[in-house]
């Protein structure tokens, strides 16, 4: 970017021609290089969705109890007794290739403050996880760094980590992604927005000193895939300060609670630039904003960078003149730095405010433009998509199942336990953990954020990807992603209320991944009709590629729920000695089920064929049933048949439970391993055997008796043996296969 | 009237309302003690809870220990006052030169989030007075840095004199001699690594913290 | 009171006979990533930092208070002090 | 073939420009505990251990690599290596 350089600074920093011209229009002259780079940043792919909105406007994003939905930091619904979920999920993939560790110590950092800026007290993450496959290297020092990451970021913060998904895939080989949620709770009267109201009102930066933290971060990391060269990048790295973080979120509630702020923003992707725009537009006003009066960290930072910095763990608040002391006491209790760096002003006679830039108040004029024009003129682009051009081909072209002899080894490679990674987060602060990490979705107990009475009512949560099934087919692949989430939380007896979802992408200029990303924005668009949630919000996350190749389209679904009565822990993933073993959404009597899109065609190679077929009403059928024998409390054990289908699921609930299989009427290895949705197994003593069955007719679902949770081996049979081993042998593939491959400990820390 | 129980919170601690919650569940009354402040307000016994106080930044506990409040927990605990550090209070307490010792990083080299199964090795200490010698609690741990790690001559002399309150079945992170935790001389002041208040009730998996904080609330109800 | 300024290295190590988790899992590893022949790994803390003091005499009094009462856990850390003297030249850059 | 041994030092320290959030709350505590004039606090590791190699030459080469590939993320960090020879006697000690 030296003067001396061939490219004209708008294209160093990423704008286009076209993109230019629109500002110079806007503002009626030239830019400056600040102005130039402050419209850089608003205006990137991470910023702007400029590839995406046209897309996501297609969500349906209302429903009953929806309070606050996509547009804001996070979406928020009503939760009852006076209190409301917030909720936001957000991608960090690329910093977390570079710099694993921090990567995805900030993405934590980076979602709590989305959901502490509406009010909320964080209560959980989650981590949608997934890297390249165990055998490469750098894929295994990827995942360590990331889980080092949450764990040291979301440890430390006080905000447990619940759950989230750990999937490994060569897709990801050189572009990981780390995907993290976060649900807070809020008493609906202290519901904040982003806004600057007032005339006069000061903007209080909070939190830490500014430095050149991803400086063009935003245009540059997020707007670009990368490989090897990437190294050029590296200084744009942020730090995470998960103890400022916290000292942040206890500031920030208290100052909530004291109803001492007007509005207030998190700092994010283009830093000041965005926060200030934000509020400033939102509020229908402009801001005077003295960039000389930010806290610096380095010596000599240009005013482009310090309102283009993307330091971490900062907030800017609105408060009145006259609640400023108040403000800044509480600020020093909880030793966080505060400091007034800007003012509220009117609009001009059209309504529109200006975001000036000023070098102290009143001395002189750094920048000064349309505050809502970072945010509203963005450009919108509706890139060319295309379905790819060998898809017939490839539809027709379904794998093979597995033979007989196959089986065994097909099963043991697919499975491996999560522990390695839920172990190192604490998952079980506030006490509210009924059901953590492990099972088929999270409980937690609702309790009242300030007086913590118990509500006796529990909160349910589930992150579900599937890029084998989007991979074959986008639309449909989706739809099932979102109905296996509203399985899961039936197994805890929960019923889901809210979506949320962060789209992972390759590149938006190939018109196949564009072509992904409006088929699966449909998929989302039609599931959510069909169930009747709203999506309330997400994050869009492009340019996924490494060498040229796209990842597998990779929507990763949130799925908020509501246990009405929390009396008991759930099931769970488990057996008992003696128990009989039913199959609830298939008889297997049908015709051989499609294994497209399964972990076991992916394991060789074979990406072809259909989906499985999907119904929504079968489905809505199958949920029901779950959740009401979840809920009467008669099942010792369920599971639904997911990633490595039936196969995987019982394997599963038998290595939990140490208790053998039993089961002699799998008609193939097809029906064993095919990922066909709605497809449940539960385990009940004896004596339910026939109720559950009756159950099963009433409800119009079709159910089968597998077989026996007995003895000390797994074996599935049918017209032959199809897999017999010890549990033992089982239990040591399935638990020791991320030790053996990630175990050393961590350096990374 | 109910025994009251002071819970410290420094910046970064983040267990004291869990502490607050299993207190008041077994019908104490609980409160937080403010890291700045130098009074203890009354209270009849003090908690250290778990987090990570200023970060734990350099080492846990280390900056955690100037705190003003610490010089009157340790005035407090001279007096024969129930003194309890949960995890980050325990290494707190070591810091403080309350109890001895150090606790260094697991021996796994990672955080640990797991249920574990402790053995109640003495009953003489404010924390398991009430709890059965000989029988095992499952109680979680969840911590970084809970490698117990004492000279040879400090062992000998908690061994000696009863000092060891609670050992792991399975030791979890290479703490000497399976230590999960220890008390004083005089048995009022007890640190340990796993969490009691996580063990509160069925619902959240075990209840076996409640003869521990039971043991503790009977030991404020004395001064009461 | 004119003052000097010194910059300081503290190496905070564990003491012999304590054993080093990080250390050990570091050793550990090293042959997977094909590094043979390093033993003996011990891994420490380096605090660097800049103190204004009277004299040098002063400083290092200050600096060995610090490292006993903060800057090391005496059960377990030993502490190697440097000081430096910066020339005021340098000091104000 | 003849090896010989060396003893090593690596400092790890973070990138200048680079946040250290322990340093400065280090810097940050320090009046509270009654240390004034300290400032500049930065927080990085030290890496001790023997390696075994050819000569000086390659040791240094071993240990530049180690340092890039293992002990360091070069994004945010640095290292900076003292190599030392240990004469057979101690070696052997
Ligand atoms: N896939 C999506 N579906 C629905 N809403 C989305 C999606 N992606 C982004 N959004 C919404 O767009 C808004 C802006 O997102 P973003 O720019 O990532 O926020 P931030 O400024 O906090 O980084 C958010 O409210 C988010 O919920
Ligand atoms: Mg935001």
């Amino acid at each position: 970017m030296t003067d001396a350089d061939a490219t004209p600074i708008h294209r160093a920093l990423g704008l286009t021609d076209t993109e230019l011209h629109e500002i110079v229009e806007i503002l009626g002259r030239e830019p400056n290089r600040l102005e130039l780079s402050m419209y850089s940043v608003m205006w990137s792919e991470h910023c702007s969705y400029k590839s995406s909105r046209i897309h996501l406007k297609r969500l349906p994003t209302t429903g009953e109890g929806v309070l606050v939905g996509p547009g804001e930091n996070a979406g928020v619904m009503d939760v009852g007794d006076g209190i409301a979920a917030a909720i936001r999920i957000e991608s960090h993939n690329h910093p977390s290739f570079i710099e694993p560790y921090q990567g995805a110590a900030t993405g934590a950092g980076g979602i709590l403050r989305d959901i502490f800026t509406m009010g909320a007290r964080p209560i959980a993450l989650m981590d949608p996880l997934r890297f390249g496959p165990l055998d490469d290297p750098r894929s295994r020092w990827v995942a360590e760094g990331v889980v080092s990451g949450i764990s040291g970021y979301g440890n430390s913060v006080g905000v447990p980590t619940v759950g989230g998904e750990v999937v490994f895939d060569e897709c990801y080989k050189g572009n990981p992604l780390v995907n993290v949620l976060c649900l807070g709770i809020l008493p609906v009267e202290r519901l904040v927005l982003a806004k600057a109201t007032g005339t006069g009102n000061l903007a209080v930066l909070l939190g830490s000193a500014t430095g050149r933290d991803g400086i063009g971060g935003v245009s540059v990391l997020a707007s670009a895939g990368f490989d090897e060269g990437s190294e050029d990048k590296r200084p744009a790295v942020q730090v995470g300060d998960p103890f400022e973080e916290k000292r942040l979120i206890e500031a920030c509630l208290a100052l909530l609670d004291a109803s001492l702020v007007v509005g207030i923003q998190d700092l994010g992707g283009a830093g000041l630039t965005c926060a200030a725009s934000e509020t400033a537009s939102n509020g229908g006003m402009g801001m005077d904003f003295d960039v000389a009066a930010v806290p610096r960290r380095e010596l000599g930072m240009e005013p482009f960078e310090v309102m283009t910095s993307e330091s971490q763990e900062r907030m800017l608040a609105i408060v009145t003149p006259g609640d400023l002391p108040e403000v800044l006491r509480l600020c020093e209790k909880w030793e966080v730095l505060a400091t007034v760096v800007g003012k509220v002003t009117d609009p001009d006679e059209h309504g529109v405010g200006a975001l000036r830039i000023v070098d102290g108040f009143g001395g002189a004029v750094l920048a000064d433009v349309p505050a809502s024009s970072l945010h509203d003129a963005a450009p919108l682009y509706e890139r060319p998509m295309a379905a790819p051009a060998d898809l017939a081909e490839r539809q027709a072209n379904g794998p093979a199942a597995p033979t007989r002899d196959e089986a065994t080894d097909a099963l043991l490679g697919l499975l491996y336990d999560t522990t390695w990674v839920s172990s190192q987060y604490d998952h079980q602060l506030f006490l509210n953990t009924v059901e953590g990490p492990g099972g088929d979705a999270v409980v937690l107990r609702l309790k009242h954020p300030t007086t913590g009475a118990d509500t006796g009512r529990g909160l349910a949560l589930t992150t579900d990807g599937n890029h084998r099934w989007c991979a074959v087919n986008p639309r449909l692949g989706t739809a099932m992603t979102l109905a296996e989430s509203i399985l899961n939380l039936a197994c805890v007896g929960a019923r889901p209320i809210a979506v949320v979802n962060c789209l992972n992408f390759g590149n938006p200029e190939h018109p196949e991944v564009m072509w992904q990303l409006s088929e699966t924005v449909d998929g989302l668009a039609e599931a959510c009709s069909a169930f009747a949630l709203p999506v309330i919000g997400g994050n869009v996350s492009l340019y996924n590629e490494s060498r040229g190749i796209d990842i597998d389209p990779t929507p990763v679904i949130g799925l908020l729920g509501m246990v009405d009565e929390l009396t008991q822990r759930p099931p769970g993933v488990t057996m008992a000695q003696g128990d009989r073993l039913v199959l609830l959404g298939d008889d297997l009597t049908g015709p051989t089920p499609s294994l497209a899109g399964s972990a076991v065609a992916w394991a060789t190679g074979a990406k072809g064929g259909q989906l499985p077929p999907f119904d929504a009403q079968a489905h809505t059928r199958v949920v029901g049933l779950v959740r009401a024998l979840v809920n009467e409390g008669g099942l010792s054990g369920v599971h639904d048949a997911s990633s490595g289908g039936l196969g995987v699921a019982l394997a599963e609930m038998s290595v939990r439970s140490g208790v053998g299989v039993n089961v002699n009427c799998m008609p193939g290895t097809a029906q064993l391993f095919t990922e066909a949705p709605s497809r449940v197994v539960v385990a009940v003593a004896p004596a339910g055997l026939a109720g559950l069955l009756a159950a099963a007719a009433a409800a119009g679902v079709p159910a089968v008796e597998l077989g026996a949770a007995e003895g000390d081996r797994f074996l599935v049979a049918g017209a032959g043996e199809l897999i017999d081993v010890a549990v033992v042998d089982l239990t040591a593939t399935w638990r020791d296969r991320l030790p053996d491959a990630l175990g050393a400990g961590t350096t990374q820390a | 009237m109910a025994a009251r129980i002071g819970v410290v919170q420094f910046p970064g601690s983040n267990c004291e309302l869990d502490v607050i919650e299993a207190v008041r569940l077994i019908g104490g009354d609980a409160e937080i003690l403010w890291h700045g402040d130098a009074e203890l307000q009354g209270v009849d016994a003090v908690v250290v809870p778990g987090g990570f106080a200023h970060g734990d930044y350099l080492r846990p506990g280390a900056i955690a220990r100037f705190s003003p409040v610490m010089s009157a927990v340790v005035e407090f605990a001279g007096q024969g006052g129930p003194v309890v550090g949960i995890c980050n209070g325990f290494q707190v307490l070591t810091e403080a030169g309350l109890l001895p010792g150090a606790l260094q990083k697991n021996r796994g080299l990672k955080f640990l989030c797991a249920p574990a199964e402790l053995r109640v090795d003495s009953t003489n200490s404010v924390l398991t007075s009430a709890a059965t010698k000989g029988s095992v609690l499952r109680v979680p741990i969840n911590h970084f840095e809970g490698n117990y790690t004492c000279s040879p001559e400090t062992l000998a002399e908690l061994r000696d004199g009863d000092r060891v309150v609670l050992r792991y079945v399975d030791n979890p992170n290479g703490s000497v001699d399976d230590i999960a935790g220890i008390t004083n001389g005089g048995g009022n002041v007890v640190g340990l690594m796993p969490h009691p208040e996580r063990a509160i009730s069925a619902l959240l998996g075990s209840a076996d913290g409640l003869p521990l904080l039971r043991s503790l609330l009977d030991a404020a109800s004395v001064s009461v | 009171m004119i003052f000097m300024l010194f910059s300081v290295q503290v190496e905070v190590s564990l003491r012999d006979g304590v054993a080093d988790p990080q250390g050990a899992t570091i050793e550990r590893s090293l042959p997977h990533l094909g590094f043979d022949g390093v033993r003996g790994v011990r891994v420490g803390k380096s605090i660097r930092f800049e103190v204004e003091s009277a004299d040098e005499t002063a400083a290092q009094a200050e600096v060995d208070d610090l490292c006993r009462r903060f800057l090391t856990n005496p059960v377990i850390e030993d502490a190697t002090i440097t000081l430096t003297a910066v020339d005021a030249a340098s000091a104000r850059g």
